[in-house]
């Protein structure tokens, strides 16, 4: 097992590394002086050359990329151009809306999902399957924004049962906090809810085909008690996957959500700092970003290892 | 009964990128801690009447150089300094020096001198008289600050106005709490919270769903009728200084042609752009000049009416029979983006194809404004009397032909409020005649609120959310 | 009364016909054998009795367990019955347990199930269960996942499911055709036991006459569905009436006929291929980022001749190295070091030069007779595949080669035309001994060329085989599990045990006097229906 | 933007019916393609005639409700939504299917490559996969359209770039389930390059995987593209586009309800339309999945 831990640890040490130079790269490469975007147009040239100076914007890429990292080993990611703060500083108070608002949305997913898709799984051929199924079908097709719209108009104009948007901070309360996000999260869930619960039902409509399966009925269990006792933690290993996959991108879906609900979390903080061109934000946000996915790929390789015994001993 | 309630919450569209309002010309500054937190030696008042604040009168001399301003007594800076005649030299020595920062360094350049006369009198005096001393007195960029908190205001204003800032949640809003302590009248309000919701649907749903108590400059006409309909909300459209242009690159080709410029102010239809883009809200300018002054030249409207066939003719007569191609650059409000799409139709009707390239603000003001790289572009002018930018060849439409640059001068040596008016008009109709840019609506500020509340500003003199007599009927 | 009769049991699946009127019973505390060719419906019969048949299945007939009508049964009742009073076993016992349950819980599960035990009670009973069918818990701990046995392993614990409760009856799907001789010997010993110990009644199903008449008291042979014999063992297996059970005891029993006065064209004796101290090693797995596990030694110093015209075969249990060795001298895979000669030329690392020229010289079959065409050519293009370095010949003439080919395998040249899938299994299998020998090579490389295949059509392939070697000249290299089916083709046998050839002789000598101790359990291990049915007739 | 939480599916043997029969009997294969030719009729219709000019914007027309002579309406600019959404139709699917292109172009032969290959070239397409998939696909699109500017064009590469190893993936996964496949052993043995054994055997045998798939990726694009042009990084004005439809309608909900509507049909109705025809062609060309997905 910790042989197998080190490592996914080192693939995810080495796709972050590859990560923060595709960052690095691509921001290089951007047109606009950063000194000049950071002192705004009034600027004088002078001015703009001595804050290229203290930036390091006149070192070679190398040292640039190599200062950088090592800012970021020690926490520092930089200051904003437009808030002037630090990054660092900016990302923690937008991971408590963001993080929350992802973790919200993939709970409403699995809540939804997993069930559905056990049930349709186990009337397989109904027609509450198919109905179900189809569904489905709908909410994979619906744009989340959209149904953001639909949602705002529905629940917060109409019946007022939560606010349309924003986000007061979670020192206003937890539950005024959790029903700031409840839209929004039920925004981002739904589709990807309609997602989960097809994969949930495939997965265990393949595992109830299994050999083992017919191995348990012939022992005497009911076709229920194999589905739960055998089927499901055996279905568990796709499911998983997407749920892994699902959670980087309801973190990243949070770009669009939070402009909808304008809510301050990550997702608004790294769009306004690309239309912006804040560099330092973006790069420390995306790599934060990245990095979360990455972590949590690595969380989801863990669980196959807790939830297949075969995974442990050796690797693949 | 309830006790009425003291607090408010106010949607705005943009985020100000800190909250020193000497340290940058961003309007969303003001909006949250003009007149709240921050005073001046006097101020704007909500019809653009210049009156006291910190100082409580003044005096001006013969000759129009000196004023000498009288201050209230007693009156403390939020972190508890006492505010006196040092801090107003501070203030204006900061705002004026070589190495100030100020964004409207422009307002202080009469200025000679600064000096404390004692604790609550202070003598400023001019280089030359200046008939609008007063008023820029009051502008933003002109507040009090103390030497001790000036660096930090960035993050923590510390001024002396009946609001304190209380927090800002970067990104989404910014709270600001009854000044117990303040010199004056005691503010209705207790607290303050200022929404930031850039965006108009949002903004829309936010009202609707009473999450916040109003827009005093609500960004989505197109959803007024709405409000306007529902008894709960109380609808107040007022006049703001914001003239929107179309404004010509006039040293680029082919806008450098006079009779090419004539043929787009031909070819637009302003009532059109003003029913699409605002939805009915605005009012048709023949000039850049707010229509609510005294000396607006109603009649240059006229010099330019709608004429398709007129447009046509003056671009065959210009050698462009066939049209041509032009880029259109729209930073992002609601008038840019959807002004352009019709303005982009309008002129596809006498042959003039446009390519629309949306900017952000930061691009719009690196690219067109700075770098004057642009072939058209919208923008709404929202500084009060800013009709002077005609007179300077480098601003980005690059005008300020010798014509305009001697009328503008002799403008300001000129204090007589009829001869001036006189000026004022020659130059609009300078404008108007070698047709700069087009000229197409006074922007309408849009106030939307709880019907409960008053106080707040019909009109729009300046960029500022006053919430000194804001308060909740009961 | 017998403990099961089964009486006019039709069955359809979505709308096909597959079990008519099928009727046999089975008696107490005996065996009874289901034989039958692949798809005559036995286990769909078993799934019946167990009532486990897949979705939409339509099922009518009467079947009586124990006096009880299982086919009016409600679901509650059966799933009393299962696992208590039937048990059953599956032929696949790779797939067939849970991969993420241990041992332990999936014997204890079906006890806990049916006697309501405590978990502790249940422990102890399965701990016996796994005892007795040879998986000691001191050493074989109930905490073991089903990865970390073996196949055979895995069948006796699933077999100890199957039986933890002595079972009145046991089905027995195939339960060893998917394992080894030897392993297979044992599976069948302790099934035995087990019927002894417990007066149990055995159904056991397999295509294998020789494992069914080595065990069975009762015999039903099943074709297309239907009943062709049923009755006592001894009789149904020596008189042979029904012409079906004659023509499978016979394909069973199969030998080819060989021209006695046929020589190899360049005489006897002269070696095609020659290989010396060959080694191949496949990769360690990964065990870093840089690190990797020894390399794993699949052929291990392997020496041998095959002679012009020789038919040799190579037997050995599974994983030993068989396939590995046919691979390397394909030019699949690069030997670690050792020596490969083809009629006295250096092909072990061969250029591409040589390696063109092999195609003309070596040829494969593979085992799998659907999966070695790609299912998008025609038979004409797929036979003419080893011809395609030939670039001197005309399509004209490749495809009359490839007729050619087809011919002498017994197909015609309306077959050219066909896709792989419009032909039968044993139709395949000769499409791809036509493939190999269009090039006229010297030597064909058959890896289990008849495993996948019907006892009948493996009789036909079997003979097709020695035909071809005598009419085209061929060697043969014969690798095959099945020592019946090398002792009656083969000249030579290899026999192969982890990497290394053991014991090399001829057909006769290694079935009748094998000389390796190795050897000599897999002659004993491998059923033989010849010597069974004269042992019965001895007995009876 | 690649959503890439749709289950992928392994290569299935041979058809042994006719694959268009299986296809028409294929109920959401049919509703699916009835949908899709409709939408990419309305497309290709959009080229030569729409009811009304989309450019043209008559503000005395504006917000009208449907009716016979705009069946969708006008927009708050009097334009005609129907022939917006035409044109729209238009540009989602081009965009899409422009991005589906990419990734077919670079992402098959990546990942024929390494299966062929395996070793070094596999590790490395294996860790370019990781990296991609490690940057979310909308954060990266909106980085892409918002640094090299908004546009169709750009929008094109910034979802094309993540089909690349979608397609990089399937493929290899399939290439190596299909090269020890023994009828690719008897390729070899016949002297055949691992080129051409790709080109020949391993190609046409996942073609079937690969329609799927950009099936897939396909309805995926075309969520994307509207989701960035409803952040206004899509085609830009006057050429109409969903997403921005969309946009724009968001504010006027309660007067012109039907703005928002059709536009939202029209993206749920063709990415419905795509996905059962996908659906359909899967269960077809791969009888054992049949109703699994
Ligand atoms: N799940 C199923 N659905 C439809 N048809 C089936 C199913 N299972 C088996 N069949 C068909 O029923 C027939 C009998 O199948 P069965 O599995 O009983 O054969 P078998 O004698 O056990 O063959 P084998 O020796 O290959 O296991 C075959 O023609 C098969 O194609
Ligand atoms: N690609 C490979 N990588 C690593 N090890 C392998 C590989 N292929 C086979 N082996 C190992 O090499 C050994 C010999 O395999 P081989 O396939 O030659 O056996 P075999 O005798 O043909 O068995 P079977 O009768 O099951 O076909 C086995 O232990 C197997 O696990
Ligand atoms: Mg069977
Ligand atoms: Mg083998």
């Amino acid at each position: 097992m910790s042989w197998f831990i080190a490592r996914r640890l080192l693939s995810l040490a080495v796709t972050l590394l590859l990560a923060t130079v595709v960052i690095f790269a691509v921001l290089e490469i951007v047109p606009g002086d950063p000194a000049r975007l950071m002192l705004g147009i009034n600027a004088t040239d002078d001015a703009v050359a001595t804050l290229r100076e203290q930036l390091g914007l006149n070192q070679p890429v190398l040292m640039r990329y190599l200062s950088w990292i090592a800012g970021m080993f020690q926490g520092d990611l930089g200051h904003s151009f437009t808030y002037g703060s630090p990054v660092a500083e900016l990302i923690g108070e937008r991971i408590v809306v963001s993080l929350p608002l992802a973790l919200m949305a993939l709970a409403i997913s699995t809540a939804i999902a997993i069930p559905v898709g056990i049930y349709a799984a186990s009337r397989r051929g109904s027609a509450t399957d198919t109905a179900i199924m189809a569904v489905t079908q709908f909410g994979i097709a619906v744009p989340n924004f959209w149904f953001a719209l639909l949602l705002v108009y529905f629940f917060a104009i109409f019946l007022r049962w939560v606010p349309a948007g924003g986000f007061a901070g979670w020192d206003e309360g937890i539950a005024s906090g959790f029903r700031s996000l409840l839209l929004p999260a039920v925004a981002l869930a739904l589709p990807q809810a309609a997602i989960l619960s097809r994969v949930a039902r495939s997965a265990i409509i393949e595992v109830l085909g299994e050999d083992f399966i017919r191995t348990a009925r012939a022992k005497g269990l009911t076709r229920r008690a194999a589905l739960w006792r055998h089927a499901l933690r055996n279905a568990l290993i796709p499911v998983v996957t997407i749920m892994g996959l699902q959670f980087a991108f309801l973190l990243a879906g949070t770009i669009i959500i939070e402009n909808v609900f304008y809510l301050p979390g990550l997702g608004r903080l790294v769009y306004q700092a690309i239309t912006q061109h804040d560099l330092p934000v973006v790069q420390g946000t995306v790599l934060f970003l990245v990095g979360f996915v990455v972590v949590t790929n690595f969380l989801v390789d863990i669980t196959y290892a807790w939830i297949d015994p075969r995974l442990r001993r050796r690797g693949r | 009964a309830f006790a009425a309630k003291d607090n408010i919450v106010l949607g705005v569209a943009l985020e100000p990128p800190n909250l020193d309002p000497t340290s940058n010309a961003a309007a969303a500054i003001d909006e949250v801690v003009y007149a709240n937190v921050f005073e001046g030696l006097t101020r704007i008042g909500p019809n653009g009447e210049v009156l006291p604040a910190l100082a409580e009168s003044w005096d001006i001399s013969e000759d129009g150089k000196v004023y000498t301003f009288h201050l209230h007594e007693g009156v403390k800076f939020h972190d508890g300094t006492d505010f006196n005649s040092e801090d107003v030299v501070f203030s204006l020595d900061r705002a004026r020096g070589e190495d100030s920062t100020n964004a409207q360094k422009g307002l202080f350049k009469a200025i000679e001198s600064v000096e404390a006369v004692d604790p609550s009198t202070v003598k400023v005096t001019l280089s030359s008289p200046q008939g609008g001393f007063l008023f820029n007195m009051g502008w933003g960029d002109a507040v009090m600050v103390a030497p001790e908190s000036a660096a930090t205001n960035n993050e923590n204003p510390v001024g002396t106005g009946p609001f304190k800032f209380s927090k800002w949640n970067k990104g989404s809003s910014i709270e600001i709490v009854r000044n117990d302590d303040y010199w004056g009248d005691k503010v209705a309000l207790a607290k303050a919270e200022f929404r930031i919701i850039p965006d108009a649907a949002a903004a829309t749903s936010a009202l609707l769903a009473g999450d916040v108590d109003g827009f005093s400059n609500f960004p989505a006409p197109e959803a007024v009728p709405q409000f306007e309909a529902d008894p709960n909300f109380a609808l107040v459209i007022g006049s703001t200084e914001g003239e929107t242009i179309l404004a010509m690159n006039n040293k680029k080709p082919p806008f450098d042609n006079l009779k090419v410029r004539q043929a787009i102010s031909h070819a637009i239809d302003r009532q059109a752009i003003i029913d699409g883009a605002m939805f009915g809200f605005g009012t048709p300018i023949g000039t850049h000049f707010a229509p609510h002054h005294p000396a607006y030249r109603a009649d240059l409207i006229d010099m330019y009416p709608h004429d398709v066939a007129k447009a046509k003719e003056l671009l065959v007569e210009a050698g462009y029979a066939d049209g041509f191609k032009a880029t259109l650059k729209l930073p992002p409000p609601t008038y840019a983006r959807r002004g352009g799409e019709i303005i982009a139709s309008q002129l596809r009707e006498v042959g003039i194809d446009l390519e629309i390239i949306p900017l952000e603000w930061k691009q719009w003001l690196e690219g067109p404004f700075k770098a004057k790289d642009f072939d058209l572009t919208i923008v709404s002018h929202t500084e009060p009397m800013d009709i002077g930018i005609y007179a300077n060849p480098d601003y980005y439409f690059q005008y300020g032909t010798d014509e305009a640059k001697a009328i503008m001068a002799k403008l300001d040596a000129t204090t007589d409020t009829e001869a001036r008016y006189k000026l004022l008009g020659d130059m609009q109709e300078l404008i108007t005649k070698d047709a700069v840019n087009a000229y197409l609506f006074e922007l309408a500020k849009i106030g939307v609120w709880n019907a409960k509340v008053e106080g707040l500003w019909t009109n729009s003199p300046i960029q500022a959310n006053d919430l000194t007599g804001v308060k909740w009927k009961d | 009364m017998a403990l099961l009769e089964v009486d006019g049991l039709n069955l359809s699946i979505r709308g096909r016909h597959i079990l008519k009127d099928v009727g046999f019973a089975i008696e107490r505390g005996k065996v009874t054998g289901v034989v039958g060719e692949s798809g005559s419906g036995k286990s769909l019969t078993a799934l019946s009795i167990m009532q486990l048949l897949p979705h939409r299945s339509d099922l009518s007939g009467s079947i009586r367990f124990d006096g009880f009508d299982i086919a009016a049964a409600s679901e509650r009742e059966m799933c009393a019955l299962r696992g208590d009073d039937i048990g059953m076993v599956f032929q696949e016992p790779m797939t067939a347990l849970n991969p993420l349950k241990t041992v332990g819980e999936q014997v204890m599960e079906g006890i806990r199930l049916h006697t309501g035990a405590t978990r502790k009670e249940a422990r102890e009973r399965a701990e016996a269960i796994l005892e007795h069918v040879g998986l000691p818990p001191s050493q074989y701990a109930l905490t073991r996942f089903p990865h970390e046995l073996s196949g055979g392993q895995r069948q006796r614990v699933v077999i100890a499911m199957a039986c933890a409760l002595r079972p009145k009856l046991l089905i027995a799907d195939e339960p060893t055709t998917a394992l080894d001789v030897v392993v297979q010997a044992r599976i069948l010993d302790l099934l035995n036991m087990l019927v002894d110990e417990n007066d149990m009644a055995l159904m056991l199903i397999s295509h294998d006459l020789g494992v069914v008449s080595d065990m069975a008291d009762d015999i039903v042979i099943m074709r297309g569905g239907e009943i062709v014999e049923a009755g006592p063992a001894i009789p149904v297996l020596k008189n042979r009436t029904h012409p079906y059970t004659r023509q499978l005891a016979e394909a069973s029993t199969h030998v080819p006929a060989r021209d006695p006065d046929w020589r190899p064209a360049d005489g006897e004796g002269k070696a095609v291929v020659s290989v010396s101290n060959l080694v191949c090693e496949y990769p360690g797995r990964r065990t870093g980022m840089f690190t990797r596990e020894p390399p794993f030694r699949a052929v291990d110093d392997v020496s041998f001749d095959i002679g012009a015209g020789e038919i040799a075969g190579l037997v050995g249990e599974s994983g030993c190295g068989k396939s590995t060795l046919g691979r390397s001298l394909l030019g699949l895979m690069q030997p670690s070091s050792g020596r490969i000669e083809f009629d006295g030329r250096d092909v072990t690392h061969p250029d591409s030069e040589t390696r063109s020229e092999m195609v003309e010289f070596v040829q494969a079959v593979f085992q799998d007779p659907f999966a070695s065409f790609n299912p998008r050519h025609k038979a004409g293009r797929l036979v003419a595949e080893p011809l395609f370095l030939r670039r001197e010949l005309s399509a004209a003439t490749k495809r009359d080669m490839a007729l050619e080919a087809l011919e002498n395998v017994g197909m015609h040249a309306s077959d050219l035309d066909k896709y792989a899938h419009e032909f039968s299994g044993g139709q395949r299998q000769r499409l791809a001994i036509a493939r190999a020998v269009v090039n006229q090579p010297r030597l064909i490389i058959a890896d289990e060329p008849v495993s996948a295949l019907d006892v009948s059509i493996r009789a036909q392939v079997v003979d097709l085989i020695v035909e071809l070697r005598e009419r085209l000249d061929l060697a043969w290299l014969f690798i095959s599990h099945d020592l019946s089916v090398v002792r009656s083709l083969c000249d030579t046998v290899m026999v192969m045990r982890s990497g290394r050839i053991v014991e090399r002789g001829s057909a006769q000598q290694i079935h009748d006097n094998p000389r390796e101790e190795y050897t000599r359990q897999l002659v004993a291990a491998a059923p033989d229906l010849e010597a069974v049915i004269a042992r019965l007739g001895d007995e009876g | 933007m690649t959503d890439p939480v749709m289950p992928h599916m392994e290569v299935g043997l041979a058809p042994e019916t006719s694959l268009a029969s299986r296809l028409l009997a294929s109920r959401s294969f049919a509703t699916g393609a009835i949908i899709t030719a409709v939408i990419v009729a309305m497309a290709l219709v959009s080229f030569g005639w729409t009811p009304y000019d989309v450019t043209k914007i008559v503000i005395a027309d504006r917000l009208k409700s449907p009716s016979l002579s705009h069946w969708f309406g006008t927009d708050h600019f009097g334009r005609d939504i129907f022939s917006m959404i035409m044109v729209g139709a238009r540009n989602s699917i081009a965009v899409a299917l422009v991005a589906v292109g990419i990734g077919l172009a670079a992402g098959v032969p990546l990942g024929a490559w390494a299966a062929a290959r395996r070793g070094l070239v596999d590790d490395a397409l294996m860790r370019f996969n990781d990296l991609v998939f490690a940057f979310p696909s909308i954060l990266s699109a909106v980085m892409i359209t918002a640094i090299f500017g908004p546009g169709a064009v750009n929008a094109i590469i910034a979802i094309g770039i993540f089909n690349i190893p979608v397609f990089a993936r399937v493929t290899r996964g399939a290439a190596l389930s299909l090269w020890p496949r023994e009828y690719v052993l008897a390729a070899r043995v016949s002297g055949k390059g691992a080129a051409r054994i790709t080109v020949e055997h391993i190609l046409p045998n996942i073609a079937n995987l690969l329609i799927v798939q950009a099936t897939i990726q396909f309805s995926l694009g075309i969520l994307a593209e509207a989701g960035l042009s409803y952040l206004g990084l899509g085609a830009q004005p006057p050429m109409p586009s969903w997403g921005r439809m969309l946009f724009e309608a968001q504010t006027m909900m309660a007067i012109g309800p039907h703005m928002a509507i059709f536009p939202g049909l029209a993206i749920i109705v063709t990415v419905l339309g795509l996905n059962l025809m996908g659906d359909g062609l899967r269960d077809a060309l791969d009888p054992r999945l049949r109703g699994k997905g």
